[in-house]
């Protein structure tokens, strides 16, 4: 079967090893080191963690387009946001009447705008099922009419990069819009709970972190499913040649469409995890420039790789938490220098260090030279 | 609002006095007296004050209040001695005598108090003084004069009015008296012939006294008020529908400037050179730099700053491209993850640099302001100015790469590398050159934008993603594909804008450019080369 | 090899925090600094992150509060408002703050909300919001609506005699709910509907052609029209640049703003805005020792001649010394003990008068008017005869007409509702 | 006729128990069928009016100068350029200028290109499993498993390529011919009614040239081959039926000897100058 086939190949086992040994260390040493040892890990190193897992599957689901389909998407935020908002809103409905207004059934900016009641889009998100399942269909149909126009007019390289970019900032536009009810510019925040638990209790947050985890193997796990198949093989085909695949009688807009939308899924789910970490989702998780981070991240962790974009977002989110801590006023400099020590250095990523250990020729398919772009 | 009565008295002293006026020259004690009663008394009394001042007839009162209305006139707290302010930046004012004129030097501001003025008062004194210029013999002060009159007008002066319009030489400024004279029959008198006058007068005051005058009971006159403003509503539209269109294409020139130079480096070279926008800020700061070195005079260093832009972003791209971008060739995907980089670093290197804040650029007087095609439809100067640079510097670009060697070679480098070489071209020098010129045209734009925007760190930011939309969409490496781009867009824009809002506007563009693409992938003009490729 | 290295660097970074975890913070008083030092919001918080060095610079020389010193702990949030939320966290958990001040924008306010409550922080917010908050563990210094909005708008109405309005702002919460406040006050002040114009632009807005010719020709209906403006900082220059070429200058339809300051200013050239109105608490060409020396103090610390001062840093100014007032009065910096000795304590502002801290956590302020002049400096024309008191819960919004905050004991609640006399604000727009 | 009387027909035979056969309809006519096919590129006419008719098993060269328009044709009949004019068909019954390439590829045309296009990022192996004839959708192709009848078919052709030994190496390392050879292979997988194979031997060695020359007069009869070469040398040795194309349209047409000695051909090959 396509999805345990990855299981039996060396590299997902040693990825899932190490992702599931990091899980249990953490969970280990937040639950039973005491508070002052210098090995305990705080319930806010927790959720920072976690946060790092929400970034690195969307990383993964990045490069899953990006890497194996070459399509470079500068709108992959939007489908992490859609997600969030899912969530959020699935979120907000929870608080029932604990806001500051306490109405059981408007969220509160609803309230002091005026409204008088719920619009039809939030029926239904008081059902944590339906929003679970929101979190998957609102990205994956946005990405399936947008990949469906795009992919059925050959719009390639470029040309797709700036319209998602284009896509994403429309929404965020749409978003900061008060009429549009998401809360306008502040977003949804102010969370009580989910699934009943207390957002604000440790334990909580270790779920979250631990869900998170295991997310990230799933997303994992699926991609690499996919890559591994002759499908992936066929996406990348149309990676690197794209006419020649049509003449051997494949539909290269259906496995660009097929792929783009679980690559947009995935995002989804990263962002409703996210959510609820952070706490807060607004619009500027649209904003274009938070994608084309996340592109970096994954050039930085190796492209077409999978396991190389989590290293790459973890890793640059790390050194974010780092410098705006230690080096507020320079920070922007150090992250700015890493992204070109990088990218000329290192043109294959990260990822490219480590394969430089692993035997010369590998089967792993790694871009021809960019055709992308 | 309209000036009172002791306005008028002092007009008619004005008129009367006029030639004496000149010498005349109260003693201190009283100069004195008159300047402490402007300080003590309240916003109200002050008016009062203010027309005795220019009734005395001294001739410094019309220093002390143009000083007053600058909010230049002060006290010195300790000597009490009246003062006015020559410089009022920094802790340390320079001040003079009000009375005798000397220099007094730099004094604390903490023993300065400014007699205020509020803006009643600021359009009492401007009144009075466009009472007095009504005699002035230039021409065009009169005229500004008579303009400002308009809904000013009160009994007293209104007695005044027709004697003044028969002595009057100059045609249009004897219009705009009739017109001023007109509105103040109409509204403080009602009287219906005098709406005659008005019909098809594009000036605002008139359109209200209009609009009031057709609310008013008496028929007669709202039925000549209606009809009257029925004839300015067709000029209206007409006149709005220019402006329009005048806004789209400032706007589309803004975004031409922008993104003209994305299409050189990133349309002809394939490098996607995320750090395009923080080239445009260098041009702002370069404009900034240049006001700063050359204080007092805003004009000569803009323009000045055309040239410096060019050179400043022109070497900030070259520096890039040769410490990064050279390294990328062939990986134009990568250059935008290493631009994106060097964008964050530019950035935060104005903010320690220079400041993180805003920084003022002056808008030299030949380029404020507006002019005035009629009085509804005034073309704003600045972004006149714009269009007029954009289309210049579109040409000049077009000149070079059609015209000159370096096009040439452009061309040829960018159609086929290899082949190019073993023609003898250097690549790597037309490179250079190439990305420099995309630069130094991002700095040009970046002189632009400092007349019409902030000149922050956050500058570039704003335009990057706009200057992409434009170059894709007029189809990337070719610059009349651009041209068009910006334009149109600028005008749809534009046109969406007073029943969509600013935000559904721009949402709705986007949306209209994703639509197109679908229709046509490569953009209004396919290219058929490798950057369209890429 | 530049990858190792900066990874050695995170690495190190890792170890002294985890060891900063188990150093539990004694000796210094720690305050923490929450302002963005990058990103959009930057230009104008970083200049907060400076009075506050400052503030602390001056508290230690002077010995600090209870023989201990004031250790500042700055971080910068980047202006994302999530990291916002992670730095809140980072300062009380980790480096285990006593108090922080910090924020601008209030989607970060509302996203570092929770955490400061969960975590049992203290939070000095220092900028004129849109009110309708009231949290145990923040307190406001900056303006609420009726300490702001509302007297300008008297002023316009009373002094100027408007009778057009035109509400201008951002899209967003600010804007939004000050324009609900205001539409609901002119109207009940019998402003006719079609006499009040009301726009909203996004963030950054720099294209302001046709939006101002629209206010032209709204002005230009016969009655004295003013314009409210709530637009956000960088959309400020085009907005005033624009204005100032299509000929609207403040005699015709003056433009009071809510959020331009001293700072603002100092990005635009001011020649053609001179008789624009601006409402604060605070200008600083306020007339008054405290005032100047602040000014010398700042122009010192920052070491230029031209530095301003504006209302949110007089705001830090109070609530720093309201704060170690509290701290001095409690005798500890426990947050419980702290929240309750701060509450009544007073402390003289900027513009010659004093500042109380109120049981809703809100401040009294003077409110005052100036026009800008040609220096970039507002002269007052128009101030409140006295001091104005926050109000939390706007009277002029239906939620929260019948809401009151008040963090003594007993009723210690935020949203207590007069009507159904019960905390938690159960308020009966449910039912309308 | 009635569902009933359909049950109750002997004769009748029900969709579902059809015999699959190939959906190509050459029982009355020839495999492809080009009439009267003009294109156009902004001014410049490519094909111009051509007449083709390639009959089922034939093995048909096509030669002609530069700019003949022996490429564009190709691109025709595969779906990549679409008419101006004309109408082409394939068997009796398949329009192909209703199709798209993947139907047209699915329905039995495969391609070879002038410039060897294989897939360089995935291995020798891997190209031909791609080109392997099969169920092409996506659900298909995802939940896809390497069966041992396919893997034998594979290394089958990696045999008759001379690539076994290359199988596991990613094909961007082939030298040119191999790619040459690989493109064939795949060419092979596809089990195609029709190869169009568009310069086979561009920088392959003499002996590498007579495999292909054996390979596609092997092939011919099983399927139709329509092969354009410039190599007269290996036209010649494999050709029985050549078409000479000349600006777009059909100059000469016949056996080798014939067009090599038509006066027009000689014109157009040997210049103004004949």
């Amino acid at each position: 079967m396509w999805l345990t086939r990855p299981l039996q190949e060396r590299s997902t086992q040693v990825f899932l090893g190490v992702l599931f040994a990091a899980l249990v260390v953490v969970s280990a040493l937040h639950l039973f080191m005491p508070e002052d040892s210098a090995l305990y890990v705080s319930s806010y190193t927790v959720t920072l963690l976690g946060k790092y897992l929400c970034y690195a599957l969307l990383a993964v689901a990045v490069d899953l387009v990006w890497g194996y389909l070459g399509i470079l998407s500068l709108g992959h935020g939007a489908f992490f946001a859609l997600g969030g908002y899912a969530m959020g809103m699935y979120l907000m409905r929870q608080i029932g009447d604990r806001g500051t207004y306490g109405d059981p059934i408007l969220p509160d900016f609803m309230v002091f705008l005026n409204w008088q009641e719920l619009p039809w889009y939030w029926h239904g998100f008081d059902m944590a099922w339906f929003a679970f399942i929101m979190v998957l269909l609102a990205p994956g149909l946005l990405a399936l009419v947008f990949g469906f126009l795009a992919f059925r007019s050959r719009v390639t390289g470029v040309y797709l990069s700036i319209i998602t970019q284009a896509l994403t900032f429309a929404l965020m536009l749409a978003f900061f819009r008060n009429e549009m009810g998401f809360g306008g510019n502040n977003g949804l925040t102010d969370f009580k709970d989910i699934l009943g638990f207390d957002l604000r209790t440790d334990a909580t947050r270790l779920g979250l972190f631990i869900a998170t985890g295991i997310a990230l193997a799933v997303g994992y796990v699926i991609c690499r499913g996919i890559v591994t198949s002759k499908l992936g093989r066929v996406s990348v085909a149309c990676r690197d040649a794209e006419a020649r695949t049509r003449f051997l009688g494949y539909r290269v807009e259906r496995v660009q469409l097929f792929v783009f939308v679980v690559s947009a899924m995935l995002a989804g789910v990263a962002g409703a995890l996210y959510v609820p970490q952070v706490g807060i989702i607004n619009p500027s998780e649209f904003s274009p420039l938070f994608s084309i981070e996340i592109v970096v991240w994954v050039a930085l962790g190796g492209r077409a790789t999978l396991y190389g974009a989590v290293i790459g977002a973890i890793l640059v989110n790390y050194a974010k938490t780092v410098f705006t801590g230690i080096m507020p006023d320079a920070w922007l400099f150090a992250l700015g220098g890493l992204f070109v020590l990088v990218t000329v250095f290192l043109p294959k990523g990260i990822a490219g260090l480590l394969q430089k250990r692993r035997k010369a020729e590998t089967t792993e398919p790694t871009p021809a030279q960019e055709a992308t772009a | 609002m309209g000036i009172t009565g002791s306005l008028s008295r002092l007009l008619l002293v004005c008129l009367l006095l006029w030639p004496a006026m000149a010498t005349a020259q109260v003693d201190d004690s009283e100069a004195q007296q008159l300047l402490t009663a402007l300080a003590e008394s309240s916003f109200a009394e002050k008016k009062t004050v203010v027309n005795r001042i220019a009734g005395s007839g001294d001739e410094r009162a019309r220093t002390w209040l143009e000083a007053f209305a600058a909010n230049k006139l002060a006290r010195i707290e300790s000597t009490g001695q009246f003062v006015i302010v020559l410089s009022n930046r920094g802790r340390n004012w320079d001040v003079e005598s009000a009375t005798t004129g000397e220099s007094l030097g730099e004094i604390s501001r903490r023993d300065i108090d400014t007699i205020r003025v509020n803006n009643s008062l600021r359009n009492e004194l401007e009144s009075i003084l466009s009472v007095i210029d009504l005699k002035s013999p230039d021409e065009n002060s009169r005229l500004t004069a008579a303009r400002a009159l308009k809904g000013n007008v009160d009994d007293g002066l209104a007695q005044q009015l027709p004697d003044l319009i028969e002595a009057e030489t100059a045609s249009d400024v004897q219009l705009a008296l009739t017109e001023a004279l007109a509105i103040y029959r109409v509204e403080e008198q009602g009287d219906a012939s005098a709406v005659a006058v008005l019909s098809g007068s594009l000036n605002s005051e008139a359109r209200a006294a209009l609009q009031n005058a057709a609310r008013s009971d008496d028929p007669a006159l709202a039925a000549a008020a209606n009809k009257a403003l029925e004839s300015i509503e067709q000029k209206l539209k007409l006149n709005r529908a220019a402006e329009t269109l005048y806004f789209g294409l400032s706007l589309g020139s803004v975004l031409v400037l922008a993104a003209i130079g994305l299409a050189i480096t990133f349309g002809v070279m394939g490098v996607i050179n995320m750090a395009h926008g923080e080239l445009i800020m260098l041009g702002a700061y370069t404009t900034w730099g240049m006001q700063q070195l050359l204080p007092g005079q805003p004009g000569l260093a803009l323009v000045l700053s055309i040239p410096a832009g060019f050179l400043v972003a022109a070497l900030a791209g070259i520096a890039i491209e040769r410490t990064v971008i050279q390294h990328l060739k062939g990986r134009p995907l990568e250059t935008l993850l290493a631009t994106f980089g060097v964008s964050l670093i530019l950035q935060q290197l104005v903010r320690t640099v220079i400041s993180p804040l805003n920084r003022t650029v002056i808008t030299p007087d030949w380029m404020s302001g507006s002019v005035m095609i009629n009085e509804a439809l005034s073309l704003t100067l600045n972004r006149m100015y714009v269009i007029g640079f954009a289309l210049v510097v579109f040409a000049g670009l077009m000149l070079i790469m059609r015209k000159t060697r370096l096009g040439l070679e452009v061309r040829a480098v960018t159609q086929n590398r290899a082949m190019a070489r073993s023609m003898g071209i250097k690549a790597t020098k037309v490179d250079i050159l190439t990305f420099g010129l995309g630069s130094g045209v991002a700095g040009l734009a970046g002189v632009a934008l400092s007349q019409i925007t902030n000149v922050g760190p956050n500058l570039g930011q704003n335009y990057i993603i706009d200057s992409f939309m434009v170059v894709v969409f007029g189809g990337v490496g070719n610059l009349w594909g651009t041209l068009l781009a910006g334009l149109s867009l600028g005008t749809i824009n534009q046109l969406l804008e007073p029943w969509a809002g600013a935000v559904l506007a721009k949402i709705l563009v986007l949306v209209f450019i994703i639509l197109f693409i679908q229709k046509r992938p490569r953009g209004l003009f396919p290219q058929k080369g490798r950057a369209a490729e890429g | 090899m530049s990858i190792k290295k900066h990874v050695k660097l995170g690495l190190s970074a890792l170890a002294l925090s985890v060891s900063l975890n188990s150093v539990a913070a004694e000796d210094p008083i720690k305050v923490g600094i929450l302002h963005s030092l990058s990103g959009t919001m930057a230009i104008s918080e970083s200049t907060l992150k400076d009075t506050m060095l400052m503030l602390i610079e001056k508290q230690n020389a002077e010995g600090g509060v209870l023989g201990r010193q004031l250790e500042p702990v700055v971080v910068d949030p980047a202006s994302n408002w999530p990291l916002f939320a992670e730095k809140a966290r980072e300062l009380l958990a980790k480096e285990k703050v006593d108090v922080i001040f910090g924020n601008w924008t209030s989607v970060s306010r509302k996203s570092v909300l929770p955490v400061v409550e969960e975590l049992n922080g203290l939070l000095f917010y220092p900028v004129q919001y849109e009110g309708e908050e009231s949290s145990e563990n923040v307190f406001y210094t900056g303006a609420a609506p009726n300490q702001q909005a509302i007297p300008a708008v008297d002023y316009l109405m009373n002094e100027i005699g408007v009778e057009r309005w035109v509400l201008a702002g951002t899209d967003y919460v600010y804007p939004r709910t000050t324009n609900k406040i205001l539409e609901t006050y002119l109207k009940d002040a019998g402003v006719s509907a079609n006499d009040i114009m009301i726009n909203y632009t996004p963030f950054g807005h720099s294209n302001w052609q046709s939006i101002v010719s629209d206010i032209k020709k709204f002005g230009s209906a016969g009655k004295k029209t003013a314009v409210v403006s709530t637009i956000n900082g960088d959309a400020n220059v085009p907005f005033y640049r624009e204005l100032a070429n299509q000929g609207i200058d403040a005699a015709d339809i003056p433009v009071v703003a809510f959020s331009v300051g001293e700072q603002e200013l100092s990005g635009i050239d001011t020649g053609p805005l001179v008789g624009h109105l601006a409402a604060w608490n605070y200008f600083m060409s306020v007339d008054s020792d405290a005032n100047y020396d602040f000014i010398d103090a700042w122009v010192e610390h920052t070491g230029k001649e031209a530095a301003v001062t504006n209302d949110p840093m007089e705001a830090h100014y109070i609530g720093f010394n309201m704060y170690v007032e509290a701290v001095k009065k409690a005798g500890t910096t426990d947050v419980e003990a702290v929240k309750d000795a701060i509450i009544g304590v007073a402390v003289p502002n900027l513009t010659g008068g004093y500042a109380t801290m109120m049981p809703n956590h809100h401040i009294t302020k003077p409110v005052l008017i100036g026009e800008i002049q040609d220096n970039g400096q507002f002269s007052v024309v128009w101030e409140t005869p006295s001091t104005v008191a926050g109000d939390a819960w706007s009277d002029f919004l239906p939620g929260s007409r019948d809401l009151i905050s008040d963090w003594r004991k007993p009723m210690k609640c935020g949203n207590f509702n007069v009507v159904t006399g019960s905390c938690g604000g159960k308020a009966e727009v449910a039912s309308n | 006729m009635s569902i009933f009387e359909q049950l109750t027909d002997r004769e009748h035979v029900f969709e579902f128990l059809a015999p699959v056969q190939s959906p190509v309809d050459v029982r009355h006519g020839p495999i492809l069928y080009l009439e009267d096919v003009s294109v156009s590129f902004d001014g410049f006419r490519a094909i111009n009016n051509l007449n083709l008719t390639i009959d089922d098993g034939e093995l048909r060269c096509i030669i002609g100068p530069n700019g003949a328009g022996k490429t564009t044709m190709m691109d025709i009949i595969t779906g990549k350029t679409r008419p101006d004019t004309g109408s082409v068909w394939f068997g009796s019954r398949h329009n192909l200028l209703t199709m798209n390439e993947p139907d047209i590829a699915t329905l039995g045309i495969g391609r070879k290109f002038q410039k060897p296009t294989v897939f360089e990022a995935l291995t020798v192996f891997a190209n031909l499993e791609l080109a392997m004839a099969a169920d092409k959708r996506i659900f298909p192709t995802l939940t896809a498993i390497m069966k041992a009848e396919y893997r034998d078919r594979i290394d089958e052709v990696l045999e008759l390529i001379g690539l076994k030994d290359l199988r596991d190496r990613l094909a961007g390392i082939l030298s040119h011919g191999q790619k040459q050879w690989l493109e064939i292979g795949m060419l092979l997988m596809q089990k195609p009614r029709l190869l169009l194979v568009d310069e086979p031997v561009a920088g392959m060695t003499e002996q590498e040239m007579d495999r292909t020359a054996e390979l596609l007069t092997s092939l011919a009869g099983k399927q139709s081959v329509v092969v354009v070469e410039h190599d007269m040398g290996f036209v010649r040795s494999i050709a029985r039926q050549v078409t000479v194309l000349h600006q777009g349209s059909v100059l000469a047409e016949g056996t080798m000897d014939q067009v090599s000695n038509d006066p027009e051909v000689i014109k157009v090959y040997l210049g103004e100058d004949a």
